[in-house]
């Protein structure tokens, strides 16, 4: 009973395709898989915004949506549909090609993260081997997209957007993939099933997942800053810093374009999460052995949304950075962290089994960080906040 | 042959030649990431899935970036007055195409004694991990040294000089 | 006779053995983060060095425990923990500890007089403003030293080793303020050199005849019978089995850092360092490492050896530790300064300890090692006291009636003094020494070896006792009268004088517990290990020559000593013996004379030639070429001039069509290779193609 | 025609076309797209050897494209940087200005 909940998706895919001729089953079953996604990931897309917008409103003490449909869920509906009948605006200096084209590649790199995302027990499009590195390979490209936006559309404005734009996810691309190859040098694989199940084990009904040992805490960190800022999201959102530059690289872009951008903003979101949910949260495996029987891919989804709701929560909670404190804290915080990280997942890696490596690792690293922490406290670079309020 | 063989090698050489052709810098930046990508399918066509990918990543994700970044550092988006293409552009492409007719007679002379279609090889990336830090463990450390030296001597390089300095 | 239990290594190595890399690594770690704290931290320095050296003690006595234990339950623990450093192809270098009796003795008692020591340092060093980077370097060295002793691979040895040899550097000029202090830095570490150049050499050796370099491998080991017999049967030069030879080797790096006779020279100026330094590295562990390293690999310097016989490199070990004690002892007696005597008897007894490994294999010498460990290391900080106490004075002849001044450091220092000498029955030195008599008696190569080392006791005894005699009896002939040192000195003094005289009976022929324990044997009290042939007449001997060289001493010095400028009794007795002695013998005026000297020489033999033969041929050459250049210059201005002027107008402007060539455009470069790569391409094809 | 032939073809037109524009342009960055263009053609060769060629459970093709991917990462950036540092001395990335070195 549980097994087939489990595995309702891939029985019901394969019992579609049985009705074809066997030469089209395989193709017929990834069509079928892709058109899933392509559907799903929207639509979730949709929810989250009115979620987002309604979270936000709770944050800032006010109403959110509250008029289209039942406490404004409709929302998104709406919004949709404005999008889609708005006037596509091209400025006439712009380069229209390159202008038309930048958001459609935006979305498809986003959406070839998806591939290599297991969203649940045996429900990965493509099992790929080198999975992690064609995940990485996608998220490179769409920095491209972004430039091509920026650039296109000739507007000061929009350049500086795209600059930034691209300079942040360089820097912070970096940093994402330092702390997943801690995940890599442990578990031993690239493949992102291959590193699910390596988390999917359970002692005294507790799983291994690697966020609970000090190295993937301490990744998981890093991860996390690194994944806001890959995404252009609070507060890290400088490059569409509404106070500075109207909307970044989308400032020309308006109607069916614009709703491009906003999608894949978001669906980078989902798939970043997905990863991080993969690689540090043990992707779709239960968190406690006795619930196991709960089917996975509903694990997978609950800690999306659980993370899709930090970043909400982020957003509504820490102002925007500056540009140089941004670099700064890339290159000269989270970088070099990330580096220790590294020594020390080689550490556990050859410590063996047993106290030992807990004990090296996480004293490293809490020295480590303390030490970070009192050199800029006394540096004056961190300390308690002081407010100005407007008198 | 197969058809998506061709497919793919007509985007690359077409990347290529609008890389190397058109007038606006920029374009010619993307054209060559569509050149670059075009050869990652190329590899990944030949079962070389890491080489593929980190093509990818490498190509598309930096250098493509770095040189957008260069060209805009170097106002070089705007055309110049006097032509894109350099005095000497016939006697170049003259010993372009010489070069071309060199290796294409050569690969043709030795055509029929290439090897035909062999087994798919597979490779997990494993055995490419197990490879490059076993047998090729001396390269990877040069390589490491090397982009390091790079990065350093890049920004050393492309650093603003404060005033008074020269 | 009991029969010996096999050394079964356990396969799988006890937890004590996998954490035992710990014990070298906490003080290394302490080390390197005194090595960032600033000169002002010295609590923390001090603090540091001494807790992570009480972490290794105690893990140290852990292991010794299980050792212990595993040997009372009957089995000869030896577990080592090996693991692949380089993999280079096929040929790959293991590193790896070892655990058994050898090791664990020597742990126990390193990183015991260690700790004593860094105690003892808090209160010799109070006064000194690089207090700091003293401990760093203490700690340091402590780590390296523990690191040779557990190493398991002659090649982790040697990176011990040579640490070792570079923290005895540092520590020996650390007042390097002190000219003196720096030449005796620069000649420890240069003497040393010498040996160790022959030790890698064996190493590279060993490497090369074995493919490993781990001591023991569960039967892979070099120290292992597979790998003896196969380098039994590689001959080497001069009728040496390759083993005999890279004994040899290998005996030459440890006698150049347990300073034997030809490499002795730098120990006694080894004593410009601070007393601590002296009393840790110079006396009790260091310059034991020598020693210990030929007790490492003696199942090589034994291959071959049949039943009580003895091979090349044992005969040319004991031959040489023979002289070397009686060599020393006999410089020891004719020195002044206070250190250098006993830096002497050090050189002598490291001799002993050679010769007992010689004659009497490993247990003989290692027991030698540790007692002498105590009680030179107790004698050299009660000399530090002294020196203390009388306001940095060291020569002996400007002391005296210390005894009243410092009562407990007079106290210690004669039970030193009484261990060293070798006093009968409750001392420790008494057994320790008896033991490599004995073996030396019963050696079947020569006889000799037996009488020097009886008159090296002899003598050990004689200057001894002018020393204590100068130091602690008569009167005060110093300036500011002398005063006791603080606790932290003298406790550490007392704990190791109890030792100097406990230690003994762990090695008495009624008990001897410590040749069974590293040996593998059980043991058990036996009265018949008195009744073993001519024991109890050795311990005659060797009681009588003892009380022998104390009474001469006494007969000589006992009185009040002379004043520091009148002359020695000796010196009036035998003035040109006593002249030699106070020379060392000549041994540093000999390679002054020999090896510098010859360096000098042909320096200035390449120094003439380069001004005489090479520099006149040149001049020659020149001269000639300038009667050319007469000659030119009168057929130039004649002859060829106009035809000359007109070539240079030639070559210039072919000069400035070639430089055509040089556009200065990338471009035009490119091109230019690009057509050479057709060219060479399709000559290239067009040949293969024929 | 074997497949390695076709892919060799593919490599050595890819090449030329680089070296055509490495030759052509007046631009420093367009030169050194088009060595890029050339590197990456040799990358499709060592690729190709590697798949076809009598070993490919070597990996040394594959090797070799990988390192010289990562070289030719290394020299775009110090090239780029170059061309930076030019342009900010001689206000120009026109190669057929840049003759000073002339002999």
């Amino acid at each position: 009973m549980f097994e087939f909940l489990d595995q309702i998706f891939v029985i019901l895919r394969h019992w579609l395709v049985s009705f074809l001729p066997a030469a089209w089953q395989q193709p017929a079953g990834v069509v079928m898989s892709v058109a899933v996604i392509v559907v799903l990931f929207p639509a979730l897309f949709a929810l989250t915004t009115v979620f987002e917008r309604k979270g936000l409103a709770r944050i800032q003490n006010r109403f959110g949506p509250n008029r289209t449909g039942p406490f404004g869920f409709f929302q998104p509906v709406a919004d949709g549909i404005k999008s889609l009948t708005k006037e596509d605006i091209v400025p006439s200096s712009a380069d229209a090609a390159v202008h038309f084209l930048a958001p459609v590649v935006l979305v498809v790199a986003v959406y070839m993260g998806f591939a290599v995302l297991p969203m649940g027990r045996n429900m990965v499009l493509v099992d790929m081997d080198a999975g992690l590195l064609f995940y990485f390979a996608m998220g490179a490209s769409t920095e491209l997209a972004v430039f091509m936006a920026g650039w296109s559309s000739r507007n000061k404005y929009s350049l500086l957007g795209a600059m930034r734009a691209v300079a942040q996810m360089i820097s912070y691309e970096v940093v994402l993939l330092l702390s997943s190859v801690t995940v890599v040098m442990i578990s031993g694989s690239l493949s992102l099933s291959k590193i699910v199940e390596a988390q999917n084990h359970y002692t005294w009904g507790l799983p291994h997942w690697y966020i609970f040992t000090p190295w993937g805490l301490a990744g998981f960190v890093m991860y996390a800053i690194a994944a806001t800022a890959e995404t252009n999201r609070s507060p890290f959102d400088l490059p569409e810093g509404e106070s500075e530059l109207v909307a970044g690289y989308h400032t020309e872009y308006s109607g069916f374009k614009f709703a491009l951008f906003f999608l894949g903003e978001y669906l980078a979101m989902f798939s970043i999460s997905g990863l991080g949910t993969t690689l540090f949260l043990g992707g779709w495996s239960a968190p406690f052995s006795w619930l196991g029987w709960v089917p996975s891919w509903i694990w997978f989804f609950s800690k999306l949304m659980m993370s899709i709701f930090v970043f909400i929560w982020m957003r509504g909670t820490l102002p925007r950075l500056r540009q140089d404190q941004l670099m700064n804290f890339a290159w000269k915080f989270v970088l070099p962290m990330c580096l220790l990280n590294l020594l020390v997942a080689a550490l556990w890696r050859f410590l063996g089994d047993g106290w030992v490596k807990w004990a090296v690792c996480s004293g490293i690293l809490i020295v480590a960080y303390v030490g970070m922490g009192l050199l800029e406290m006394r540096r004056g670079h961190i300390g308690p906040r002081s407010y100005r309020y407007a008198e | 042959m197969s058809l998506v063989f061709y497919l793919i090698a007509a985007l690359v050489v077409a990347g290529g030649l609008a890389a190397m052709m058109l007038k606006n810098t920029v374009h010619c930046a993307l054209a060559v990431t569509v050149a670059f990508a075009g050869l990652a399918l190329l590899f990944l066509n030949l079962d070389a899935q890491f080489a593929g990918f980190a093509q990818i990543l490498v190509y598309i994700g930096a250098v493509a970036i770095l040189v957008v970044f260069a060209i805009l550092l170097t106002k070089g988006s705007e055309t110049p007055k006097d032509g894109v293409f350099s005095q000497t552009w016939l006697t170049g492409l003259a010993v372009a195409s010489a070069v071309f007719a060199v290796l294409g007679w050569a690969v043709l002379q030795t055509a029929p004694m290439l090897p035909r279609a062999t087994a798919t090889p597979v490779v997990s990336v494993q055995q490419i991990g197990q490879a490059l830090i076993g047998q090729y463990v001396l390269p990877l450390e040069i390589i490491a040294v090397l982009l390091t030296a790079a990065l350093i001597g890049a920004v050393i390089v492309a650093i603003h000089e404060k005033e008074g300095a020269n | 006779m009991q029969e010996s239990i096999s050394f079964t290594p356990q396969l799988a190595a006890s937890p004590i053995a996998e954490i035992l890399w710990l014990i070298p690594a906490v003080p290394m770690v302490a080390a390197g983060v005194a090595a960032l704290l600033k000169q002002a931290m010295r609590k923390t320095s001090a603090t540091l060095a001494i807790g992570s050296m009480t972490v290794s003690l105690l893990l140290s006595l852990v292991a010794f425990a299980h050792v212990i234990a595993g040997w009372a339950h009957g089995q000869a623990v030896r577990e080592t923990v090996n693991f692949t450093w380089i993999q280079a192809g096929a040929a790959n270098v293991d590193l790896g500890w070892v655990l058994d009796p050898l090791s664990a003795v020597m742990l126990v008692m390193v990183s015991f007089v260690g700790l004593l020591i860094f105690i003892y340092s808090t209160g010799y060093m109070a006064h000194d403003e690089n207090y700091t980077r003293f401990f760093c370097f203490l700690s340091l060295f402590a780590g390296a030293m523990l690191a040779v002793v557990i190493s398991n691979s002659l090649l982790l040895l040697f990176m011990g080793w040579e640490l070792v040899g570079l923290t005895s550097y540092l520590l020996i000029g650390f007042w390097y303020q002190k000219p003196s202090a720096a030449a005796a830095a620069k000649k420890a570490f240069l003497t040393t050199r010498v040996g160790d150049v022959f030790f890698l050499l064996g190493i590279v050796w060993l490497f090369a005849q074995t493919g490993t370099l781990l001591f023991y491998d569960h039967g892979a080991g070099s120290m292992e019978p597979g790998a003896l017999a196969a380098l039994l049967t590689q001959p080497a030069a001069l009728g040496l089995t390759a083993a005999g030879a890279i004994g040899l080797l290998i005996f030459a790096g440890a006698a150049g850092k347990s300073g034997q006779l030809p490499l002795h020279v730098w120990l006694p100026d080894a004593m410009e360092g601070p007393t601590p330094v002296s009393a840790l590295i110079h006396a009790a562990t260091m310059v034991a490492a020598g020693v210990y390293l030929i007790a490492r690999v003696y199942p090589l310097m034994q291959a071959g050896a049949l039943t009580g016989g003895s091979t090349t490199a044992l005969t040319v070990v004991t031959w040489v530790g023979a002289s070397t004690a009686v060599f020393a002892a006999l410089i020891a007696v004719a020195q002044n300064d206070i250190k250098r005597i006993l830096a002497y008897s050090t050189v002598s007894q490291l001799g002993y300890m050679m010769a007992g490994l010689g004659m009497g294999g490993v247990a003989v010498g290692m027991f030698h090692l540790i007692t002498h460990a105590f009680f030179k290391a107790l004698l050299f900080m009660g000399a530090g006291s002294v020196i203390h106490g009388c306001h940095e004075e060291q020569d002996i002849r400007k002391m005296g009636g210390l005894k009243a001044d410092m009562p407990l450091t007079f106290l210690t220092y004669t039970i030193g003094m009484l261990a060293l000498c070798g006093f009968p029955l409750l001392f420790s030195g008494f057994w320790s020494k008896d033991g490599i008599l004995e073996a030396a008696q019963h050696w079947s190569v020569a006889r000799a070896p037996f009488y020097m080392l009886v008159f090296g006791a002899l003598l050990t005894a004689f200057y001894m006792t002018r020393q204590v005699a100068y130091v602690f009896f008569g009167y005060w002939r110093g300036k500011k009268p002398a005063h006791e040192s603080p606790a932290a000195m003298t406790v550490p003094l007392a704990i190791l004088a109890f030792f100097a005289m406990a230690l003994g009976l762990i090695g008495t022929p009624l008990w001897p517990w410590f040749r069974a324990f590293l040996d593998g044997r059980a043991t058990g009290f036996d009265v018949h290990g008195f009744a073993e042939p001519g024991l109890l007449a050795l311990m005659g001997t060797s009681t009588v020559v003892v009380f022998l060289g104390l009474g001469l001493g006494w007969r000589l010095y006992g009185g009040p000593a002379p004043r520091p400028e009148e002359p020695d009794v000796l010196e009036k007795a035998v003035p040109l013996v006593w002249g030699w002695l106070q020379r060392k013998l000549y041994v540093d005026e000999l390679y002054g004379a020999t090896v510098i000297a010859f360096y000098g020489w042909w320096a200035r033999v390449s120094d003439w030639l380069d001004r005489r033969v090479w520099g006149g041929a040149v001049a020659g050459v020149a001269w000639a070429f300038g009667l050319w250049a007469q000659l030119n210059r009168f057929l130039d201005t004649n002859v060829v001039d106009g035809g000359f002027d007109k070539g240079c107008e030639e070559l210039s402007t072919g000069g400035g069509l070639l430089a055509q060539v040089q556009t200065g455009r990338v471009q035009t470069y490119l091109r230019i290779l690009a057509v050479a790569v057709v060219v060479l391409a399709a000559i290239l094809i067009w040949s293969s193609r024929a | 025609m074997t497949p390695l032939a076709a892919y060799l073809l593919v490599a050595a037109l890819l090449f030329a076309i680089g070296l055509a524009g490495a030759l052509t342009r007046r631009n420093a960055i367009l030169v050194l797209i088009g060595i890029e263009l050339m590197l990456n053609a040799a990358n499709l060769n060592l690729i190709a050897f590697w798949r076809y060629g009598p070993h490919p459970e070597a990996l040394t093709g594959m090797m070799f494209a990988i390192f010289s991917i990562a070289v030719a990462a290394a020299e775009a950036a110090v090239g780029l940087g170059l061309v930076i540092q030019i342009h900010r001395h001689a206000k120009t990335t026109d190669l057929d200005q840049m003759n000073r070195m002339k002999g």
